[in-house]
């Protein structure tokens, strides 16, 4: 046994704590690291499925309902519909804006499923369902959907 | 792919929050104060460490009973060459230590070379100096 | 197929912390209580099925392995099922299916979670390489779907405010449900921060630690009063597709399509249903969803889905009072079970007979239910 | 029961990543995948696919060679696990790869691909569908695996000593050394055979060598244990179709059983829970076993439990030259099936998960 003994503690021992810590190494799928690249490109480039003919932005590799693999590159508009959005009100751990932000679903011209991005430059009191939106890139070359710094109302803010 | 992959670091980190109930809760109080503890099942075997049930049928266990701190190694493993992670830092093996008074054996570390450990050794804990009530109160077991 | 009945319930009193207990020890508290209502004991039992959500919430790696002494599995089979918040109910699906297949004849399924071991909110938005941000939370996911449904339906505000409240009533009547607000009012709900426009913060579920247990059997002849498994079901779709409808999910309506059929019956013979409502206003999404009522929002606005209500919607207070992620669907399964049990408590739904059980999980995308009756089929 | 049959298989090569270091032979190549492209089979690196494209690349093998559509699956069956991929809810995108579209019978299980199986075995039972597919897949190149095998341990009595499996599995094989029943020479010489069978296997990717009178040499990481004991981890996915009475190697029986975790409650030279599954399955001698090993002297252990005293024991080289999370299990399926196809009368394919064979999966398949 220890001569020296430094705990003094009584009281009975109730929890501890466990840190746990992984660390990974991701390499970006190619279908994935297609759209980064366009992306910094300032490009939103999607993926239309061979068998029902629906383009999906960010693309998918393959396509969810026919499972079939997408190959062909489509380019999208830099504009879209708001097809359902929220208005993001509290803090949370992991959160990356200052809230209130709005958190919209995207329907981008020339894709068949919404994108889930933010809508800035407006009250969030003034969103609506079915309100136009384009893309305000961000100048810093960020090879993530961040690239796009949020979307706001077409042709800028009244 | 003509073009470079796309690759990025991820850590996952956490610290975790482990509430231990009665029975493990009184077993890290015990490593605390220097003192290990069994469960006595209803079959009157002592299990170490001490749990509120049986593992082999999941009935529960009654008194707890202090066990050791010294005992006979049961299997070794040796580790010439400790991980950062690992609880020592010099020589060590992973040993199964039946400790007097117990009937299961329980698994630390053991201090020393591959040739002084061996089966049937006798081990002792040695006590960290600062406690807080987790296996690691248990610097390692010594000869 | 064989007949199958819930012969022993157990569950946790259900808290924001239950730091007076280790994870087996949750486990327990819910296992032994459905042993003890089945007077069985471990050694009664062929084999265990448990189910939680994800891992990271408690950091323990495919905990079933860790956990197969505690539960009384050891020289058994042991199963573990995640299908994210539809979980439990997957969960004691699969363990009927143990049953009614003939595999086995007494099955002990459980299902838990210890959400304050970590802040479940953090181990669901972290940030992953390449991956569009998710930069909402769990309600910013479901929200807009929220809004998407008020649009369509037309539906008025208040309708969220009054399932938040009837559920709280409920809960005050269920010792076990965590949160405790007997004397909730709309215009506390509707005074109440707005966290994700549209949902309000007593229009939410808590975050909670709890477990629940139910022993599943061929041989009901020990148990007074059975609860007989008369259908069961579990669909699934993608998380994102084009044309997807989240406010009215395919896979919804046919989990609950799918259950009618094998239990025989039509909605209108339900007495009373357990619907996974994390949020007030999915009660009126589901009620559509599962053809329960025309329109859901209406029904909860005549009252209809109160305790002595045409259709009790969540008698035991539901996700919406006590939502241990994943227990939460099996809680749901547990509770129709009580019901036809008669077993209900303060929260009984007088003469209920033929309950249903329901549960969700991912984007509206993973269904699950069971309906359970008095009677042996 | 009904009888169910293994009626088509699909999988990707294993992509090895941790052979030892002092493994000889030809330098073998980053592998490839090959899967279906606009313009037939397209060669892609492991990392160019997500999960999604490795799940649809060996569900839709798996359904060609059942000659069956996607419409004719009445019951879907998946088994990954979140900490492999390193994020929470890993199958849900995943999912997309077999096309849960109009919305399917499906499920999940945080296991190997080989419950899943054992879960859609058990739905053909309940009898309500006739045809089940099942998959799985994992990936050892994201992360730490061996950590994230250290994080299955009892959070309040081992994890927190950090014991790495190779650790516990040195126990284990010390165990059998002290008893008697086992040299470092016999693990070597698994090891040797496993990897020599590999290389002569068509499916996997890995041609190294390791010479057998050379691997003693080496120091032990763990003793008795050296870095060749451990099985090397790779990526992949696999799947497989059942169907009710159909044609294919018939599932003769299927059972799993578990162990305790703790060890000090354990015979660490046997495997109680590995008897007892396979007694469950129905017993009796195969012809020839496909084994889930993590280390080689589970081997040992093993030949004992399942009586394969006079079985051909990995003839594919299993799972020590590649294990791949989450999937090794379904693969020795796949392996046993084939075994059948070409002729054996009767294949074991065996699955493990937890520290030291805490936990066994048995399938026995025969001749239809």
């Amino acid at each position: 046994m220890s001569d020296s003994d430094h705990t003094h503690e009584t009281a009975p021992v109730t929890r501890f704590k466990a840190p746990t810590r992984l660390d990974y190494t991701v390499t970006a799928a190619a279908v994935t690291a297609d759209f980064l690249r366009h992306i910094l490109e300032q490009r939103l480039v999607g993926r239309r499925c061979p068998v029902c003919a629906k383009v999906y932005l960010p693309p998918r590799g393959v396509c969810p309902t026919c499972a079939v693999r997408c190959h062909e590159q489509v380019e999208a508009g830099h504009a879209g519909t708001i097809d359902t959005f929220s208005v993001v009100r509290i803090p949370f751990e992991g959160q990356v804006l200052e809230p209130p932000y709005v958190c919209a679903r995207i329907l981008i011209d020339g894709t068949d499923a919404p994108l889930l991005h933010i809508v800035g430059e407006i009250a969030p009191e003034e969103v609506t369902l079915g309100m136009r939106v384009e893309a305000v890139w961000d100048d810093r070359p960020l090879p993530t959907l961040a690239r796009v710094r949020y979307f706001r109302p077409e042709g800028g803010t009244p | 792919m003509d073009q470079p992959a796309l690759t990025s670091r991820f850590t996952l980190a956490y610290a975790y929050k482990r509430s231990l109930g009665p029975v493990i809760g009184a077993f890290m109080t015990g490593l605390r104060d220097r003192r290990i503890l069994g469960a006595r099942t209803a079959d009157g075997r002592v299990i170490v460490p001490a749990r509120a049930y049986d593992p082999a049928s999941g009935e529960p266990t009654g008194d707890l009973v202090e066990v050791g701190p010294s005992g006979v190694i049961e299997t070794v493993s040796h580790v010439a060459q400790p991980s950062p992670t690992d609880p020592v830092q010099v020589p060590f093996a992973w040993a199964l230590i039946r400790l007097d008074g117990a009937d299961t054996s329980f698994l630390h570390v053991v201090e020393g070379s591959a040739e002084a450990l061996h089966r049937g050794l006798r081990v002792t804990a040695r006590w960290r100096a600062e406690r807080d009530g987790s296996l690691r109160d248990i610097e390692a077991f010594v000869p | 197929m064989i007949p199958t009945a819930v012969i022993g319930i157990g569950q946790t009193r259900h808290a924001a912390k239950r730091p007076d207990v280790s994870m087996p020890g949750l486990v327990r508290e819910a296992a032994l209580r459905a042993l003890e209502d089945a007077g069985l004991t471990f050694a009664d039992i062929d084999a265990v099925v448990l189910g939680k959500a994800p891992d990271m919430f408690e950091g323990v790696v495919q905990p079933e392995l860790f956990l197969a002494e505690a539960l009384g599995a050891v020289g058994k089979p042991m199963f573990r099922v995640h299908t994210a918040g539809s979980v439990g109910g997957s969960t004691a699906v699969v363990a009927a299916h143990h049953v009614s297949s003939g595999v086995h004849k007494r099955v002990l399924t459980v299902a838990y979670e210890k959400q304050s071991e970590s802040n479940a909110m953090w181990a669901l938005s972290q940030p992953f390489p390449f991956l569009p941000p998710v930069s909402a939370g769990a309600g910013g996911y479901f929200a807009p779907v929220i809004r998407a449904y008020i649009d369509r339906a037309k539906a008025p505000d208040h309708i969220g405010w009054q399932v938040a409240v009837k559920d709280r009533q409920h809960g005050a009547l269920n010792p076990c449900a965590h949160l405790q607000l007997p004397d909730i009012t709309l215009e506390q709900v509707k005074a109440s921060p707005l966290l994700w426009d549209p949902i309000r913060y007593l229009e939410t579920c808590p975050s909670s630690d709890g477990a629940v247990a139910m022993v599943l059997s061929s041989d009901a002849s020990t148990c007074r009063n059975p609860a007989w498994v008369l259908g069961t079901s579990v669909r699934s779709e993608p998380l994102l597709f084009a044309g997807r409808d989240e406010v009215n999910p395919r896979a919804g309506q046919l989990c609950g399509a799918d259950c009618y059929a094998e239990a025989g019956v039509t909605p209108d013979q339900l007495d009373c249903a357990e619907l996974y409502v994390p949020f007030s206003w999915y009660e009126p999404m589901w009620l559509e969803n599962l053809g329960l009522f025309e329109s859901g929002w209406r029904a909860v606005d005549a009252g209809h889905t109160k305790l002595g209500g045409r259709l009790p919607i969540n008698p035991s207070g539901g996700v919406m009072c006590s939502n241990p992620i994943g227990a939460s669907g099996m809680l749901r399964f547990a509770e129709a079970a009580r019901q036809v049990r008669g077993t209900a408590d303060a929260h009984q739904v007088d003469g209920a007979r033929l309950a249903m059980g329901h549960a969700y999980g991912g984007g509206s995308q993973f269904f699950a239910a069971w309906i359970v009756g008095s009677t042996r089929p | 029961m009904r009888r169910v049959h293994v009626q088509g298989v699909g999988r990707l090569p294993p992509a090895v990543r941790n052979v030892p270091s002092y493994a000889t032979g030809p330098a073998w190549d980053e592998p490839q995948w090959s899967v279906a492209g606009p313009d037939g089979p397209e060669l892609l690196t492991p990392a160019a696919l997500d999960e999604a494209e490795m799940v649809q690349a060996v569900t839709a093998a798996a359904l060609a060679d059942a000659g069956l559509s996607r419409d004719d699956v009445g019951f879907i069956c998946s088994g990954s696990n979140d900490y492999h991929q390193g994020r929470p809810f890993s199958f849900v995108m995943a999912l997309d790869g077999v096309g849960c579209w109009p919305p399917k019978r499906e499920s999940h299980v945080e296991m190997d691909g080989a419950f899943a199986l054992y879960e859609a075995w058990v739905r053909l039972q309940h009898g309500d569908v006739d045809v089940a597919l099942v998959y799985a897949y994992g990936r050892s190149s994201l992360g730490p695996t061996d950590e994230v095998l250290s994080l299955q341990l009892d959070p309040y009595f081992l994890a927190p000593l950090g014991p790495p499996p190779i650790a516990l599995a040195g126990l284990q094989a010390q165990a059998l050394v002290d008893a008697g029943l086992a040299t470092e020479a016999d693990f070597a010489a698994v090891v040797a055979r496993a990897w020599r069978a590999a290389a002569d296997d068509l499916y996997t990717s890995v041609s190294a060598e390791l010479v057998e009178d050379r691997m003693l040499l080496h120091p032990a990481v763990a003793s008795p244990l050296r870095a060749h004991d451990q099985a090397s981890f790779a990526d992949g996915a696999a799947a497989v179709v059942l169907v009710a009475e159909g044609a294919g190697p018939a599932i003769e029986g299927i059972a799993h059983c578990i162990d305790p975790m703790d060890f000090g409650t354990r015979d660490l030279t046997t495997s109680r829970s590995a008897r007892l599954a396979h007694a469950a399955a129905g017993g009796g001698i195969p012809e020839v076993a496909e084994l889930h090993l993590r280390f080689s002297p589970e081997a040992l252990i093993l030949r004992d439990a399942l009586g394969l005293e006079e079985a051909l024991v990995d003839p594919t080289g299993g799972t020590l030259p590649s294990d791949v999370p989450m999937v090794s299990g379904l693969t020795r399926v796949i392996a046993a099936t084939e075994h059948v196809r070409g002729g054996a009368g009767r294949a074991l394919a065996h699955c493990t998960a937890g520290p030291c064979l805490q936990q066994n999966l048995v399938t026995l398949l025969v001749a239809p």
